[in-house]
């Protein structure tokens, strides 16, 4: 299984970016030429790539929050303020930004400003431009990530990398299906092409950025060989652009068998795939997300959730671990909630990290499965692309032979639906046009079967229904009442 | 009976489907007629197809704190599209961060909406609401609401 | 390895009775005619050994808190609330009362009342007599246990037992060792004698109480085997005395590799001394207590803890499990940091609880190791005491063949050292005269000596006290600064 | 310079013997003469043991929730017994709950404790203030403290 998608020319990737440079007018303060020298003149330690780099040869396991605000004054003081509790910074983006809508992000920047607290989701990096950017990153003494949901993300790449991030999230499936409702599937990957390429020049200058694929995609039910494809494309996508450091995501099931599985799965097949594409010298680490889905109101079972987490990070031995807070379930979390989910993971992850990972055939056997899943899905992918991983993506997101569980996309299927077995790992109720290998389309039938048995009633959409809520009413399965 | 139209979306650029999907299958359970206009829902978008369908009710979501942005006006542009009279509901994590439950409803009923739901929302209790309100709709009296 | 202590005879029996209930006025209000008559006419939800037993059968995990207060009305307020929260309630009884000094439980209760809060730290069931506690019995609707740590306990039983509590935490060792200074362990070990032969007196009528042991002992880095040994004997004293229904405790040691061991180990070696000894009508559950050391006084880190003493309970089906909250640090939990510790665990333990329960190889080797170690310590106690238990314990604490880390009694050894490894497990630094099998002393030599070299520093003594203070500074093991 | 002589010890009914095995070790280490009366002491026992030894401090803990009663009337039964000048640290979990610090101090400076620890106390910092302490009492001044 080969792609020749090729690297964005020089000439192609020009002409682009005058108009992406253009499309606001911070796009102008972009000097790449300066923003490497910023680059090469920072500490190893403030470099993404670099940190997770080391963690990953020491087996250690980071933590980071999500954290954005409207005004610049108040995002600095949250990130001076969460980074002595963390290992990792972000900087969570608004969802206008997240949509190009500088206008409304700069209307809200100014309604903040008058309301004296955060009226926008995240802080608009856009609108507050290169220097906005640059100040952030000067005032904090970790690696700071740019963390969003943005289908055309070029604008922010441009001003962000050139402020000093050092790490960029997102893909144009992951950042496209759970964030979207019609952009089609070929422009987010085009455009995240040129991200991934912008990302290849700061490679090309000795300067690594490291970037993330979103592994949880809708945070509902997604089977781990469905994130695990979109993941692994994201990968060999911008490996094709020049990218070197790349963390592969996943977001926590809430089994611990299907979540070690699921992780050492994702690590394995990374490697697999992209060495296959012919790949040698790049660098591969995991991110864990605690749970995604409905969190509990009740902020004391909040904390039972994130430490469920941190213990399956942990357990699992991921790079680093996005951490959730007691707040999830109501609102953006105040910079004391935020701080308290992670000193409880924190706490949890050096309790375990002492301890030997977790291994078991049955962790095995889920692994492998996992892993046979993903090979199935990547070959119809290939087939379709005919050396394209561009064209087989939109091919088989059009047919279905990658469905994403519960995304609002028009150019998602919706077709596969998920439900959890009798032990609580997540299984497939309903395929779809996802092409699972026969004797695994049996196992997952079987468990899907069986719990239905033991609850009496048929498989069927409110058991699904039942699971999305189960976890925030205090459960992992949703049983009848 | 007929069954009551209710328009359903997600308001603004907000892309929390979930809730969403779990609604539609709700209200239609329940007897409605939905229309589900799905996420990413602007204002306009939800009265046209509240003029086109005859809708009684237009439900509302915000999950992602944009609401207070979003949302404003609305009844507003309700009257000034010819449907001022129309059920609003408004549902979801309605501002960003978490506040107190009255201090929130008081913000949106001042925006004009009806009924203002937090995330916790009891679904049997809201169409039980629902169902009275577009009753109590059906039956032309003097008054305007 | 058979032991003949004698149940307490009749006669004896009833000499003592009469002493016992006229060292307080309250004693004199005890009818145990009535009393059986009241237990009987209680449903069986209310009673812990049938709660218990039915919980083991179905493999679930119940939650308690702990909790006592100096006034009767807000202790009812207190458990009423709780309740909703919760499986199974508590008493937990005054220091006070614990040493058998009524009088100041006295004073306690009186400053309370002037102060309008609790000024003792837990509930002064003596003193508030068959009365007042029938009255906190009957405002609830959950078994509820007395818990204590009280050497000479026969009052407190005589009162507690004879108002409708249907459970009794403690034992002749567990009670004193980590509870006195100079009390002779033959003393308490015949004053509990009394206790298991009066609960044996319930049982004779039918009522069936619970006996529970108290596991974690000094709460502080105490080996398995010692506190499985200590458990093993005080659930067989309660047989000879008549006791039908025994919980065997174990405190959490932070390892999940030796606490999943611990607690399958207690389990079967229960079954297999219990049987050895010619029991077979008995019931045994066990009971797992979230960590007993110190905790941080961060509230969200104690969460973590928390949650992770949730996690290995579930993941090694405890039949319940004891909670802590955020406050322990810092002093009793108010009503609501109760509740939060309950909230939070019950959260782990649902989402646990439909997975599979852990098991590997390495625990496997683990609960092998303690049941050999619980085994040569058992030896030598049946030797030293030829043919009685109560005197073969006696000489071997005399002997420092069982001994308690960190115990404050004058009565045990204090020779064996305990030191983590670099897994975290508990291990042995020191083992002062207690007889482990020789292969097994290897094994722990070399843990440790594998951990001294690992952190460039000899096997210390500030070794030990870093590991006292780790989990509360936010780690397991003590690791040099 | 001769070591100072320090008596330890648990008040009351308190049976938590870790953290004073912990501070015997310490204070031991830091070069005090340290005796160590362990879990359970008395009031009088503590006094007794100061008088038979010429200690210059006596350092109470307590951690069970008793302390408010058990501490009481410490530094009256010192001046009775004709040691009313030496010096008493009190700490631990000095109250039943969750409290201020700062209240907590309050009310233990008014039952005469010089200085009053938190169970988060920096026994480094305690050992230096202990030090100093002792040879501002070894030193004869003509004002009492
Ligand atoms: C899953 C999730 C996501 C997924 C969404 C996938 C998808 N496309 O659906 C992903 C990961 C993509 C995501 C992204 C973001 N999310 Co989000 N997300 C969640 C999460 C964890 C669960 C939402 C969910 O599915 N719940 C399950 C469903 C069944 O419940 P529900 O959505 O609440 O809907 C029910 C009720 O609200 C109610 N209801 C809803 N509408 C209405 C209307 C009426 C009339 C009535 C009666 C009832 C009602 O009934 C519904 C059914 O029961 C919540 C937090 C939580 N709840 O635990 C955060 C949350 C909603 N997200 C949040 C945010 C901020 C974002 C982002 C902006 C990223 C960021 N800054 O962190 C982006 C949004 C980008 C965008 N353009 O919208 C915030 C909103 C903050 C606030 N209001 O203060 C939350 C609360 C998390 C938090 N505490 O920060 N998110
Ligand atoms: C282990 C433990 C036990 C063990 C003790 C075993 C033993 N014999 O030692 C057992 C299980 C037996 C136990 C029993 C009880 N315990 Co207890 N126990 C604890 C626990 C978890 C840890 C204590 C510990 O060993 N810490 C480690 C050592 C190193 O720290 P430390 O003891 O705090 O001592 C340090 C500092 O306090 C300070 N310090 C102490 N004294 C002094 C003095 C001076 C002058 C200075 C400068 C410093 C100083 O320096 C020490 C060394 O660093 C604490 C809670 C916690 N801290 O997490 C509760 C705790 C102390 N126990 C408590 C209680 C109430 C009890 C019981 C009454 C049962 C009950 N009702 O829950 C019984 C006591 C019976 C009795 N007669 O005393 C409460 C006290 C409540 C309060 N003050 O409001 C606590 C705080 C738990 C809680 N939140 O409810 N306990």
């Amino acid at each position: 299984m080969t792609f020749h998608d090729a690297p964005l020319s020089r000439h192609d990737f020009t002409a682009q970016q005058s108009d992406v440079r253009a499309s606001w007018p911070t796009g102008a303060d972009v000097d790449f030429a300066e923003s490497i020298r910023f680059h090469q003149g920072r500490d190893a330690s403030l470099n993404m790539a670099s940190v997770l780099r080391q963690a990953d040869a020491r087996g250690a396991v980071l933590i980071q929050p999500r954290a954005g605000v409207a005004l610049l004054s108040e995002h600095i003081r949250l990130l001076t303020f969460l980074q002595d509790h963390c290992d990792l910074l972000p900087t969570t983006i608004d969802a206008y930004t997240r949509q190009n809508r500088y206008e409304e992000a700069q209307k809200g920047v100014e309604r903040s400003r008058e309301a004296g607290h955060s009226l926008l989701n995240g802080f608009p990096a856009v609108n507050h431009g290169v220097a906005g950017c640059r100040e952030v990153v000067e005032s904090l003494s970790k690696p700071v990530q740019v963390r969003h949901g943005t289908p055309d993300a070029r604008l922010l790449a441009e001003i962000t990398l050139a402020a000093g991030f050092s790490s960029y999230e997102g893909g144009g499936v992951s950042y496209n299906i759970p964030y979207t409702k019609d952009v089609p599937l070929e422009r987010s990957l085009r455009n995240w092409q040129y991200v991934d390429r912008l990302v290849g020049m700061y490679e090309d200058e000795g300067v690594r950025i490291n970037r993330e694929p979103f592994g949880p995609l809708s945070g509902t039910l997604v089977p781990p060989c469905i994130s695990h494809t979109v993941g692994l494309i994201e990968g060999l996508l911008a490996l094709q652009q020049g990218v070197r450091s790349i963390t592969l995501g996943y977001g926590q099931a809430g089994s611990y068998v299907q979540d070690i599985a699921a992780l050492q799965s994702l690590r394995d097949l990374g490697h697999e795939f992209f060495t296959n594409a012919g790949h040698t010298d790049y660098e591969l680490t995991t991110v864990f997300h605690q749970w995604m889905g409905g969190f509990p109101e009740s902020e004391a079972r909040a904390f039972g959730v994130i430490a469920w987490g941190a213990t399956a990070a942990a357990l699992a031995r991921a790079t680093k671990v996005i951490v959730k807070t007691p707040h999830e379930a109501m609102g953006i979390p105040t910079m004391e909630a935020n701080r308290q989910g992670l000193e409880a993971t924190r706490q949890v992850i050096n309790m375990l990290s002492d301890q030997p990972p977790l291994d078991t055939p049955e962790i095995q056997a889920e692994a492998d499965r996992i892993k046979s899943e993903v090979r199935a899905i990547m070959t119809r992918v290939a087939e379709l692309g005919s050396g394209s991983l561009v064209d087989g993506t939109v091919r088989a997101f059009e047919a279905g032979v990658i469905d994403v569980p519960f995304a609002p996309s028009k150019h998602n299927r919706g077709k596969l639906l998920p439900v959890r077995d009798l032990d609580g790992a997540v299984r497939i109720f309903e395929p779809g046009n996802v092409p699972f290998p026969a004797e695994v389309m049996e196992f997952h039938r079987a468990r899907v079967a069986d719990r239905a048995r033991h609850e009496n009633r048929p498989p069927c959409f409110q058991m699904v229904i039942d699971d999305i809520y189960a976890v925030s009413k205090g459960n992992l399965v949703g049983r009848p009442r | 009976m007929e069954a009551h139209t209710i328009v359903l979306g997600v308001i603004g650029s907000d892309c929390h489907a979930v809730g969403n999907k779990i609604l539609e299958a709700f209200f239609s359970d329940r007897g409605f007629r939905v229309i589900n206009l799905g996420v990413m829902v602007s204002q306009d978008e939800f009265i046209d197809a509240a003029i086109e369908t005859g809708a009684a009710a237009i439900l509302v979501s915000s999950l992602y704190g944009h609401g207070e942005i979003d949302c404003a006006g609305f009844r507003d542009r309700c009257i000034e599209r010819g449907v001022g009279d129309i059920i609003l509901y408004v549902g979801g994590n309605l501002v960003i961060g978490k506040h107190d439950p009255a201090e929130v409803e008081t913000l949106y009923r001042s925006m004009g909406y009806d009924r203002i739901f937090g995330p916790d929302a009891d679904l049997d209790a809201v169409a039980d609401l629902l169902a009275c309100d577009c009753a109590a709709k059906a039956v032309p009296t003097g008054t305007s609401r």
